[in-house]
């Protein structure tokens, strides 16, 4: 195993953690606003990692070429429609939910 | 063996979801399970070694699918918000015994389908003989425009009556404004458009051209080129129309006349019938056929006739 | 076991899933979607049990399902047309038939 | 010569409904005639042909067999397709009718039609068993589109159990296909009998495909979908419906069975098919006592009718062969013309319900006559096509000392009387109110016009039926016993 | 030229009665005088044909026209001797129920569907005359059935339509096993032309059992039209139907359709020495005689005159079947020419009870008390046919009953006599009484419902009674005569019995 590998790896096993932590999020969170945030943020920065892991693995410039369009692809689809569906369902008068002890 | 696991895992999602999309609480839920389902099976297709159905079954058995499943589910709710609740179920004393034997005779005829001696597959070696003659690289392509082409012919000629029959069921007098966001336009979907049209566009032509050669192909193309025409109605920059459209109507039947022309052509001068003359003539049929194909998977998704352009923002 | 064992296995329990879910569902949307997997599992059938032609994958079995994918999408699209008129004319989209006989005209 | 004609008699109807959905409506009419006129002429030339020279191949794109589809037109196909041909004329004829170009569905009405047509006749001509499948499908889509084409709502339930059971039959016939290529390489269906030997998957496969195509053709206990869809749907609809579409599917079975498999010993299989075909014709003719509605009796009648076409399995001789073809083409005549009687009956008085006919023949002579015309063929009474199909059925049961057979097809005569005579009398009943039928609708005289035609040719057939039944006998597979 | 005659002739007979009905359904209810003029023109026309084909069978022709239907399976409608004798009798009294049913029917609704059916009736019956072997005269026989039908449903009364369901439910269960047995018969034997004698002899040993039971199947199959015990259950519910239609049904059409294909069962098809030799003789004659005493006995208890005179149908015709089943020709040609002179002298009791229901209402036999006075020509009709039946000289039942008797001798059939003779008691019994009533009771007041009708047609319903009386009683004085039934069966019997 290369340094290369290893390093793509540890970047892919890093997608992967940040997809799960998306993951968890989508599930746990109590409303809509936070399940995006966990989403758009955790997803795109994991969509990265494991884009540019496998750009690492391939050793191919047009590869990488095209992972980092999707990568852009993936980024401005979830920034618009992460965008969009808060939008909506603050206009459909979704009030974000207030647990915890931090307000009465 | 981490093939095989990823074998287990993909089986074990795609019992789930399943499972999940026919037993969700609530439609909704069902309908999302469902094209969960069809991205799980496109890993299926990819691992048994069918990229080009991978692609198919992303392109149309969950993208394309998923979203008349979703626009006919937001049609239901127009007309009745709870849509399950006053249904009773049919009764059901005897389906787990029905569908338990229905699966174990499935598992054992596959079971004996494998086991049993390997025929020599001739229609599919002849296919692999005869491929480098024709300067095609994708045996797939080759089976579909050339050896069995009247197959393609017929399938989008099946394409069309679905989408004529179903024309011909949809109520014509509630032609919806209601396809499009009743929210106020906002410019990021503007913004996104912009970029994601003319990518989609260059894309799915590439798939088409991809698919002489490796995976790819009209159909895969047509959905993708679809799924931007969906975008576009969404966003209401086309909308349902009523009126005849003699461009939407050419563009809905180039594919099949295309095909059916050039495949009667060569009669004429005394090759046999559908013996397509050239490479040109299969990327022709095969552009032909995904302006078709993505222009009748937009009209079933808007449940329209035809379309029109409309002014927005 | 191969994977090809493995799929043929999920393809049966999908069948059968598939089955229990048009016997069931009460909703014609459920009913497409039990449709749509009994389909998808005879297709994944047929692909696992192809034979290999000198380590190539049969092209025929994988075009045959690929036609048989847009063909099943082309239906689907159908019902659901046909589902949502049904709605608009009944309110209902379900076969169940409560009250009406079939004499009625 | 014959290779294009069978190309045009494929692709001509497909590209008229392609005119029909592309050019504006004033041309609509253009089209259909385009699509359907030329048709019987362009059969002449390949029926030269068979008749010359026995069966026809064209390998599609010059791909010869296990490589590409083939389309094969042998004397039985050839058959198949002058009936429908002929029959979609006739009915078209009425539907000109109700679906006049201009009027609210013609233009929804004409290009499923033609399609339904394109993709009947390359049903019949092919050869491929995949290829087959795809048709099919053809077939069964555009069926249920016209079927739910008015949008009413026991019409609509009725498309959609079609659909599902229909999608359900698909997929066993699939599976089926892909197991027999599993289990030869090959799809096409006449070679099968050299490569399929008798084992349980490949008699699993083609159990399959046979229970897939039975479904589709509506057989007893798998004909629930039928009797709704064909009384529910337009006139013209249910009549190329009963007439053709569920009988090719029976025609497949036949195919696989004879063509396919002809050297498997298949004879409890067969007992099994002929005991389904006894049922039903006992089932079906006994639901239609009981029916309210005209055009459920007829339904019902076809569930009943198809039975005869399955006693062919049990009997598997020249003559049984004979007497099924015949009763196809004769039931297929009296049967659509029927359902357009009843249509025409339908669409003048609003009702097509058993106690307000009384009196009608009175009113529409010219409907109730085919209506009876019909229903003499349906009952095997001479001089009828349905009488010589019974009697040729009736011989070949006795030249294999089946009583039993035997029995059934005299009885199902009765049934068939029973059923019928039992609308027949209502429409001699007087009515008790005078001017029961005031508010009448005139029916066209070319709607009527069909069904009478459509009437007397299932009583002509009683008379000329040789050149079919050798037809049938030139076309039949070698091996099969007298 | 004369090929073409002798080849179309036979089928011309039929056209011309088929394609009238067609004209008159396709004219529809308006054109009465068309139909009037048709009807009659047709029944004229129709008369001259069988007379020329007479002639022609009489100096020796044997007109025939054939057409296959499956190869192997001929439709044959050819004359000989025995058709041309049940052909001129439908051609006579076609004309003359013509002439009676359109006076009948003036004033009643659907006539175009009645005269269209009837019509179509009388052609079904000529291809019955006609049919040159079993399989033509069973496609006609079906036909009849068919035709038929409308008629006795025609007045359209939930009782008419009952009475057809279940004149269907005999015929066409009897139709059923007539083609059950000649589909069985037809794998035997091949094709069944009427030949003098029969074809059969050579299966005799082999499919003995088989021919039995062929034979027990067609007889059932002809026995239900010819009204056989106990297959005679529609007949009387019959009844309900207009008087044209049963002077029809009764005396020409359907019951002597099934007789006259016994007829042609026994003598043209098995051969009435193979029946014997079968042992179906006497089962036969055994039926035929029960039903000849059932049907008098039954008579006998009807007070509705149509019911009485339709269980004397069913004791009469079995006086055809009665002479066939004795066997030698003595008793061939008592039963073959009683299919003649029944048929007049049942015609005329119809038309007369008809016209007493008709004119004055009456239908049971109570309300008949003098209307002898009131009605004197038809009343003496009436008389010349009760007497006739009864078998008094000089009409012609009488001479039918005289050869069955001395053929019931000649074959040694004693008992049958004894049977002849108490049935003529019965037939006297439940005839003399009505023949009291209508000439020596006093008349009533009133008449139950007087019709006002016009002179035309109370000059035609009478005529046409009177011109039967006086042929029933030509062909019982004139029997000697060379052109007579009684002659003319001779000399078909003589081909029987060489």
């Amino acid at each position: 195993m290369t340094i290369a590998d290893s390093i793509a790896l540890i970047l892919l096993l890093a997608g992967c953690a940040f997809y799960l932590a998306g993951t968890i999020g989508l599930l746990r969170f109590p409303d809509v606003y936070c399940r995006l945030h966990a989403l758009a943020k955790a997803d795109n920065t994991g969509l990265c990692l494991i884009c540019v892991g496998l750009a690492i693995l391939s050793a191919d410039w047009q590869v990488a070429a095209i992972l980092a369009l999707v990568w852009l692809v993936g980024l401005l689809a979830a920034t618009v429609s992460a965008h969009l569906i808060a939008r909506h369902a603050h206009s459909a008068g979704r009030v974000p939910a207030r647990s915890g002890p931090s307000r009465r | 063996m981490i093939g095989l696991a990823l074998d287990l895992l993909i089986i074990v999602s795609l019992i789930g979801l399943a499972i999940q999309s026919i037993n969700a609480a609530s439609l909704f839920r069902g309908i999302l399970h469902f094209v969960v389902l069809g991205l799980a099976m496109s890993l299926a297709w990819a691992r048994l070694d069918a990229p080009d159905l991978a692609m198919a079954e992303a392109a149309i058995g969950a993208g394309v699918t998923g979203a008349l499943m979703m626009i006919a589910y937001r049609r239901l709710i127009e007309i009745q918000p709870d849509q399950e609740s006053s249904l009773r179920p049919p009764p059901s004393r005897l389906a787990v015994p029905i569908a338990l034997a229905a699966g174990a005779l499935v598992g054992v005829i596959g079971l004996a389908a494998i086991q049993a001696e390997p025929m020599p597959a001739l229609a599919g070696t002849a296919v692999l003989e005869n491929l480098g003659s024709t300067g095609l690289g994708n045996p797939i392509t080759g089976v579909l425009l050339l050896f069995r082409g009247f197959d393609t012919l017929l399938e989008i000629t099946v394409l069309l009556a679905a989408l004529l029959s179903a024309q011909a069921v949809t109520r014509q007098v509630d032609l919806d404004q209601s396809l499009t966001t009743q929210d106020p336009d906002t410019p990021l979907v503007g913004a996104l458009l912009a970029i994601v049209v003319p990518l989609t566009v260059l894309v799915s032509v590439h798939l088409l051209k991809a698919g002489g050669q490796e995976t790819g192909g009209a159909f895969q193309a047509g959905a993708v080129l679809a799924a931007c025409g969906v975008l576009l109605v969404l966003t209401g920059r086309l909308g349902a129309s009523r009126q005849y459209s003699p461009l939407v109507n050419t563009g809905l039947l180039v594919g099949l006349l295309s095909f059916i022309l050039i495949g009667l052509a060569p009669l004429l001068w005394g090759q046999p019938l559908l013996a397509l003359p050239g490479l040109w003539a299969i990327y022709w049929i095969e552009s032909a056929m995904m302006i078709s194909i993505a222009l009748t998977l937009v009209l079933l998704f808007a449940g329209a006739g035809s379309l029109k352009r409309r002014d927005h923002g | 076991m191969d994977s090809a064992t493995l799929y043929v296995l999920a393809a049966a329990v999908l069948f059968g899933i598939g089955v229990h879910g048009l016997i069931v569902s009460a909703h014609l949307m459920r009913k497409l979607f039990a449709i749509n997997i009994m389909g998808s599992s005879i297709f994944i059938l047929l692909v696992a049990t192809a034979t290999p032609i000198s380590g190539q994958a049969d092209p025929i079995p994988q075009a045959l399902v690929l036609t048989g994918i847009v063909i099943a999408v082309s239906a689907t699209a159908f019902g659901l047309a046909l589902m949502v008129r049904m709605s608009q004319e009944t309110g209902k989209a379900t076969l169940a038939v409560e009250d009406e006989p079939e004499n009625d005209d | 010569m014959t290779t294009e004609a069978l190309a045009l008699i494929v692709f001509l109807p497909l590209l008229a409904a392609a005119g029909a959905v592309v050019l504006p409506t004033a041309w609509l009419g253009l089209s259909i005639r385009v699509g359907l006129m030329p048709l019987p002429l362009l059969l002449l030339i390949p029926t030269l042909e068979v008749l010359e020279n026995g069966a026809y191949r064209i390998a599609l794109a010059g791909h010869s067999a296990p490589l590409g589809i083939a389309w094969q037109l042998d004397p039985l196909s050839l058959l198949m397709l002058w009936l429908n041909v002929g029959m979609t004329l006739l009915i078209s004829l009425h539907a000109n009718c109700s679906f006049r170009p201009g009027q609210p569905h013609a233009h929804r009405f004409w290009p499923l039609w033609l399609l339904l047509f394109a993709g009947m006749n390359a049903l019949l001509l092919s050869a491929d068993l995949f290829n087959i499948y795809v048709t099919l499908e053809l077939v069964t889509l555009t069926a249920i589109g016209l079927i739910a084409l008015e949008g009413k709502p026991p019409a609509l339930r009725a498309a959609m159990r079609y659909l599902l059971l229909a999608l359900l039959a698909s997929l066993l016939y699939l599976l089926g296909v892909g197991l027999i290529y599993g289990q030869t390489g090959v799809l096409d269906l006449y070679l099968l009998a050299e490569r399929l030997a008798p084992g349980w998957l490949s008699v699993t496969a083609i159990a399959l495909m046979i229970v897939g195509l039975l479904i589709k053709a509506a057989i007893f206990p798998l004909h629930a979908w039928l009797p709704a869809a064909h009384g529910n749907a337009p006139g013209p609809v249910s009549a190329i419906l009963s007439a053709m579409v569920v009988k090719v599917s029976i025609y497949l079975i036949w195919r696989l069975w004879f063509w396919g498999v002809p050297e498997w010993d298949l004879d409890r299989a067969a007992l099994l098919l002929g005991v389904l075909g006894g049922m039903a014709i006992v089932y079906g003719s006994l639901a239609a006592l009981v029916q309210q509605r005209l055009k459920l009796i007829i339904a019902y009648s076809t569930v009943a009718q198809l039975g005869y076409l399955l006693l062919l399995f049990p009997l598997a001789s020249t003559l049984a062969f004979q007497a099924a073809s015949y009763h196809l083409l004769s039931h297929g005549m009296a049967k659509a013309a029927m359902f357009l009687a009843a249509a025409n009956i339908l669409r003048s008085l609003g009702t097509d319900r058993l106690r307000h006919l009384a009196g009608i023949d009175q009113r529409l002579p010219l409907d109730v006559f085919a209506l009876a015309l019909g229903g003499v063929s349906i009952m095997g009474l001479p001089p009828s096509g349905g009488f010589l199909a019974k009697w040729l059925f009736l011989e070949a049961a006795w030249s294999a000392r089946a009583w039993s057979w035997l029995i059934l097809i005299a009885l199902g005569g009765l049934l068939a009387a029973a059923y019928l005579f039992r609308v027949l009398a209502v429409v001699c009943l007087h009515p008790r109110r005078r001017g029961n039928h005031r508010h009448l609708k005139r029916t066209p005289d070319t709607a009527s016009l069909a069904a009478m035609l459509l009437a007397v040719g299932a009583i002509i057939a009683g008379f000329t039926s040789a050149p079919i039944l050798d037809l049938v006998e030139a076309g039949l597979p070698p091996g099969l016993p007298r | 030229m004369m090929d073409q005659l002798m080849f179309w002739t036979p089928l011309l007979t039929v056209i011309v009665s088929a394609l009238t009905g067609i004209v008159i359904f396709v004219a529809g209810e308006r054109h009465a005088l068309l139909r009037i003029i048709l009807n009659l023109a047709a029944a004229i026309a129709k008369l001259l044909l069988v007379v020329m084909i007479g002639l022609l069978v009489r100096n020796g022709f044997t007109p025939e026209f054939r057409v296959s239907l499956v190869p192997g399976l001929d439709l044959v409608l050819r004359a000989d001797a025995l058709s041309m004798l049940f052909a001129s009798l439908s051609a006579v009294l076609w004309l003359v129920t013509t002439v009676y049913a359109i006076a009948y029917l003036e004033r009643s609704p659907n006539r175009a569907r009645f005269f269209g059916f009837f019509s179509l009736c009388v052609a079904a019956t000529m291809g019955i005359s006609m049919a040159g072997n079993l399989l033509t005269f069973f496609i006609f026989y079906e036909l009849l059935t068919l035709t038929t039908w409308p008629l006795v449903v025609h007045n359209g009364t939930a009782t008419a339509i009952r009475a057809g369901g279940t004149y269907l439910r005999y015929t066409l269960s009897g139709g059923a096993l007539f083609l059950v047995g000649l589909v069985w018969l037809y794998g035997i034997s091949g094709p069944q032309a009427f030949v003098a004698g029969g074809t059969l002899a050579d299966h005799a040993v082999d499919a003995r059992l088989s021919l039995q039971i062929i034979f027990v199947l067609l007889t059932i199959g002809m026995g239900v039209k010819a009204a056989l015990f106990p297959l005679h259950g529609w007949l009387p519910k019959a009844m309900v139907a207009p008087a044209p239609v049963s002077a029809l049904l009764h005396a020409v059409a359907v019951v002597k359709a099934g007789a006259f294909g016994l007829i042609r069962l026994v003598e043209d098809v098995y051969g009435a020495d193979l029946v014997a030799d079968l042992g179906l003789d006497l089962p036969l004659l055994l039926i035929a005689a029960f039903t000849i005493l059932y049907g008098s006995v039954q008579a006998l208890r009807q007070v509705d005159l149509k019911k009485r005179l339709a269980f004397s149908t069913v004791s009469q015709v079995s006086y055809i079947i009665l002479g066939i089943a004795i066997g030698g020709p003595v008793a061939t040609v008592g039963g073959i020419v009683h299919l003649v002179h029944q048929g007049l002298m049942k015609i005329i009791l119809f038309f007369c009870a008809g016209i007493f229901a008709n004119l004055l209402g009456v239908k049971r036999i109570d309300q008949l008390d003098g209307i002898g006075r009131r009605m004197p020509w038809t009343s003496t009709s009436f008389t010349v046919g009760a007497l006739g039946m009864i078998g008094l000289p000089p009409v012609a039942g009488f001479v039918s009953k005289w050869y069955l008797g001395a053929g019931a001798v000649e074959a040694g059939r004693t008992w049958v006599v004894a049977i002849l003779v108490t049935s003529s008691v019965l037939n006297a019994a439940y005839f003399l009484p009505v023949l009291k009533r209508i000439w020596l009771h006093p008349p009533p007041d009133q008449w139950p419902h007087e019709a006002r009708v016009s002179r035309l047609e109370t000059g035609s319903l009478v005529g046409s009674a009177i011109v039967a009386a006086v042929l029933s009683l030509g062909v019982g004085l004139l029997a000697g005569h060379p052109l007579s039934p009684l002659n003319w069966v001779d000399s078909i019997v003589a081909g029987y019995f060489p």
